[in-house]
């Protein structure tokens, strides 16, 4: 992991970013605002040194969804009055098409941001951050947990595979065995899981994961900058100044 | 001598039935560890060692769900007036699957050891400090920023094993740990742990290998069936004459001291490699 | 009758590029009971998945009675070699140890009566009759290994392949794994397992494949294996004590147990 | 002196017993998903774990687990799957509320619970692609159908509707039969650990 200013952000700050930037753009009239921040996601992932990763999934996860907008929205919405072209079978409605081009902004900036803040904060620091906000130390646990335990698991069944095959289990051929062989695989994998469930919340508890009133500490040392502070204040502030400046442009007109 | 007269850990009286089944697991459980004792717990498989274990660390009756009689103290305590939490400042369990041990919320080696800490409230500095003390210990410093799921058994073994000891507990439970090691990561971890034991550290230990165990026992204590067939010095245990009947392997050791004696050429048991290997040699160069 | 040839095989797992199998060639014949040892990660487990499919070499080839692995698939060839895995957990599924028997053999279609008739015998060679209609699960991690061999052996192999079926075994389950090991001798199959007790080995086993670093160090009799203390410390194995403290006391002869030792001392003052 | 056995942590919200099978369901769930894919099968199996924790602790924890199953999914693999995480949600406090209500004993109870978490499934998930994702969350043979069903009907949420309905059903029975038939092979020992409503006596 290459060291910059986006990575040493707070991992606070980039979670407040996702939701703030994705209602700012819901509430903002038209899709300019939308564009911008979009804009800002993208500078921002180029300064972390992620932007073609970015873009990948970005693009692969945007096309598929701008087809069917373009298709179920321009084509078929109800809202439809002005038409801009006639395909023969339908016809393309304006109305529809700035329905989907919003809809689409709006989903490319919550993704974008989400994205961003999933790819640069590191997990454990994610946890620490969340133990010292005073958030539920469980919910840290729950989170990190899932995302250690499926490495484990995914080898888990490789080997059970390997064990069913060598039992005469075929693993391919028609829907159906292959619907069958479910069990066999699953079957293990689900149950070695529950025996080992046991221990692993013995262990918790031998290493003082439940006590109380105890405040809890942290291996990893998480920065929370002053100009941390100053970001998510901004953020907040932007956010109200939108909702209200979208608020009195409706009212007004 | 290390053995002091204190007793660490005492057991009354204690049983305990798993819920729904009629017979218990263990039952009429009596013995007491001395402070620095190295004490170990052998059986056949299903005796009942891991429900014992379970039992001096407090996890039966406080995690299970099951019925007790009598009562389990350690340090004068009895177990169920502590959380497990509490409880394992003074008494750590090292399971026989070190995948159990890990926490899954940590990244690196480092961050799993200091994983315990940090739930007792540690500071920060003085972390570090016990996580470096402990890797030394455990020979694990090079692997500090590994990712615990990426090691071998006997490094993971390690890494589990350290995780406990780093609370600090006077009197460590260790279930089986190296069953699933080969002779040298299992030789490595006995190595750590009779280390331990020299330092003051109270050591109880069940293991179905008697071999190594036969030669760092200060005590055994025989179960069978969940019940408790004897405490006893090694020597005394391992010459009893039921041992085939209750499933358990006479340490090459101890068959070879009997032949030996057998043969004259030792006058009483003995159990040191290396006062038969004098003893042997001794004899030959007579006849030579 | 049964062979088994491994030619010239080489494997690397396809997320690394160090290989694990250098180059290893070995055959096996009927009633052979062979025994792989060596330290954790230096590529038995990865060996002895060869000879079912569950792995395809990078180079070179096994052959079993002639026909090359590749040809069928691993569920192909369970008939033919029986595969009992490390951790019985990953193999057991269903909700009796019955079930478990029954599972193999009825697979390939075996006759009712002749699966009733199997199960009889190898629910008392693994020691299970008893513990037929016990829910797996609630078996100790002894008995459910004996479960799966078992379950392994009633599909009659003529290859068994066992992966540490000694670890977590006390006495009587050793004594219970020697006897299968005998009575597949005397039915002519190949047995091959992996294990890490060495006493259990030099007891138990005709020959010895000493592993290191994905190359085989030592190949033959334990006797022979055995008197080579260099070589085993290269491949981090530890001989039986009682073979050590023999090589200690400067003795030529290789001893494997008591009454060798005894037997040896008795010469030697003599 | 004698006592029952007791949990000292029981004041706790969640107690460790039923936390740590919290990430090993979502990894249930996942694996579901991935075997489908490796088994190239055309469904996403991925509600296994949500339904065992239904059955061992509970609504709430197990919308829990369908919560943080979406959440993993939309980190590891594609964050569209983000909104649907209410959906899962949803399905995991629903199932949770019938197996509380003793319906996970006979087959006919389950028969109930597979159609009443289809029709959930399906009213919120069809909500959550029409209103977030405008109709359609990416191009998939389910995007197809709805499409040649909104060429017919000109109807969005109808279509939308339709296609998730027919997929629930089937995706949700094969999930159901594979639960059911896995929690009956748990052995009552480790049962005994957790909820009593869960099987018949056997």
């Amino acid at each position: 992991m290459t060291d910059n200013w986006v990575r040493r952000l707070n991992p606070k700050t980039k979670l407040l970013m996702i939701p703030v930037f994705g209602i700012a753009t819901i509430v903002s009239p038209g899709m300019l605002l939308g564009l911008f921040l979009l804009l800002v996601v993208i500078v921002m992932a180029w300064q972390a040194n992620i932007i073609k990763k970015f873009l990948q999934t970005m693009i692969s996860f945007g096309i598929p969804i701008a087809v069917m907008l373009f298709i179920i929205q321009g084509l078929y919405s109800p809202q439809n009055h002005t038409y801009v072209a006639n395909l023969g079978f339908a016809k393309l409605g304006l109305e529809g098409l700035m329905y989907g081009g919003k809809l689409l902004v709006t989903l490319l900036v919550f993704m974008g941001s989400f994205y961003l803040f999933n790819k640069t904060i590191y997990s454990g620091e994610l946890a620490a951050a969340l133990i010292k906000s005073s958030l539920s130390d469980k919910g840290g646990y729950l989170i990190l947990a899932s995302l250690n335990v499926v490495p484990q698991m995914k080898r888990q069944l490789q080997v059970i595979k390997e064990a069913q095959e060598a039992r005469g289990v075929q693993t391919g051929g028609s829907l159906l065995t292959r619907i069958k062989v479910f069990i066999p695989l699953m079957g293990p994998v689900i149950l070695s899981s529950l025996i080992d469930t046991q221990e692993r919340g013995m262990a918790l508890e031998l290493r003082g994961f439940d006590l109380k009133n105890v405040s809890k500490t942290s291996y990893i040392q998480v920065v929370d900058t002053k100009l941390d502070k100053l970001f998510r204040i901004g953020m907040l502030l932007f956010l109200i100044i939108v909702t209200a400046f979208s608020i009195y442009l409706k009212v007004r007109r | 001598m290390k053995v002091s007269s204190k007793d660490v850990i005492s057991v009354n009286n204690f049983s305990f039935s798993y819920p729904q089944t009629k017979k218990p697991a263990i039952s009429s459980m009596n013995f007491t560890v001395k402070e620095g004792e190295f004490f170990c717990i052998v059986g056949a498989n299903g005796a009942g060692k891991s429900t014992l274990c379970d039992s001096l660390v407090g996890l039966i009756p406080q995690y299970f769900l099951g019925t007790t009689k009598g009562q389990v103290l350690v340090n004068g305590q009895e177990t169920t007036k502590q959380t497990v939490a509490e409880l394992s400042l003074e008494i750590g369990l090292v399971f026989q699957n070190p995948f159990n041990q890990l926490s899954y919320t940590t990244s690196t080696v480092a961050e799993e050891l200091a994983y315990g800490l940090g739930n007792h409230g540690i500071p920060r500095s003085e972390m570090l400090d016990r996580v470096a003390a402990v890797a030394k210990k455990m020979r694990i410093e090079s692997l500090l920023d590994r990712d615990p799921l990426t090691l071998s058994g006997g490094q993971i073994q390690r890494v589990a094993f350290g995780s406990t000891y780093i609370l600090n507990p006077s009197i460590l439970v260790l279930d089986e740990c190296t069953t699933q090691l080969d002779p040298i990561g299992s030789e490595e971890i006995f190595t750590i742990i009779k280390q331990l034991n020299d330092e003051g550290v109270t050591v109880v230990m069940t293991d179905t290998e008697t071999e190594r165990l036969s030669m760092y026992a200060d005590r055994i204590l025989l179960l069978d069936n969940g019940l408790q067939m004897g405490v006893d010095k090694p020597q005394a245990i391992f010459a009893r004459e039921d041992l085939e009947k209750l499933n358990i392997s006479t340490p090459l050791n101890y068959q070879l001291t009997q032949e030996l004696t057998k043969i004259g050429i030792l006058d009483s048991p003995e159990f040191n490699q290396d006062i038969i290997l004098e003893k042997i040699k001794e004899v030959e160069n007579g006849y030579r | 009758m049964v062979t088994v040839k491994i030619e010239n095989l080489s494997y690397s797992y396809k997320d690394s590029a160090t290989s694990v199998l250098h180059d290893i060639s070995l055959s096996f014949s009927s009633g052979e009971r062979v025994a792989i040892i060596g330290q954790n990660g230096t590529g038995k487990t990865t060996l002895t998945k060869h000879l079912n499919g569950i792995l395809t070499p990078d180079t070179g080839r096994v052959l079993i009675d002639n026909v090359n692995v590749e040809n069928k698939t691993t569920a192909e060839w369970a008939s033919k070699v029986g595969y009992v895995f490390q951790n019985p957990n990953d193999q057991l599924f269903l909700d009796t140890v019955k079930k478990e028997l029954v599972f193999g053999p009825s697979h390939l279609g075996i006759p009712k009566k002749e699966i009733q008739k199997r199960i009889r015998f190898v629910s008392e060679l693994v020691g299970m009759q008893e513990e037929l209609a016990e829910h797996p699960l609630n078996l100790t991690d002894s008995e459910k290994k004996f479960c799966a061999i078992g379950a392994v052996l009633a599909m009659d192999p003529n290859v068994v392949i066992m992966d540490e079926p000694t670890g977590g075994q006390d006495k009587s389950g050793k004594y219970r794994l020697a006897k299968i090991l005998e009575y597949l001798k005397t039915q002519q199959k190949i047995c091959i397992v992996v294990s890490h007790d060495m006493r259990f080995v030099t007891e138990n086993f005709d020959r010895i494949v000493v592993m290191a670093n994905g190359h085989i160090l030592l190949d033959g009799a334990p006797k022979e294996v055995f008197s080579n203390p260099q070589v085993l410390k290269e491949a981090f194995v530890t001989p039986p004590p009682i073979t050590d403290l023999a090589q200690k006391l400067g003795w030529e002869t290789t001893i494997l147990s008591i009454s060798e030792f005894i037997e040896e001392l008795k010469k030697r003052v003599q | 002196m004698k006592r029952q056995g007791r949990r000292v942590n029981s004041g706790s919200l969640i107690s460790t017993k039923v936390l740590v099978l919290i990430p090993i369901a979502v990894g249930i769930n996942l694996l579901g998903g991935t075997l489908c894919s490796t088994l190239k099968l055309p469904l996403f199996l991925d509600m296994i774990g949500t339904i065992l924790v239904a059955c061992l602790s509970g609504p709430w924890m197990a919308g829990l687990c369908g919560l943080l199953t979406n959440l993993f999914l939309s980190v590891v693999a594609n964050p569209i799957y983000l909104p649907y995480a209410f959906v899962s949600f949803l399905c995991g406090v629903v199932t949770g509320y019938l197996v509380k209500m003793g319906l996970f004993k006979s087959k006919l109870g389950v028969v109930i619970i597979w159609l009443t978490c289809s029709l959930v499934n399906t009213i919120a998930a069809s909500l959550i692609t029409v209103y977030v994702y405008g109709g359609a969350s990416g191009v998939n043979s389910t995007s197809l159908a709805t499409i040649a069903l909104l060429a017919t009907t000109k109807k969005i949420f109808l279509s939308v509707m339709s296609t998730a309905m027919i997929e629930n059903l089937l995706d949700k029975a094969i999930v159901f039969i594979i639960a059911y038939t896995i929690i009956n092979k748990i052995p009552s020992h480790f049962l005994n650990q957790y909820s009593p409503n869960l099987r018949s006596d056997r």
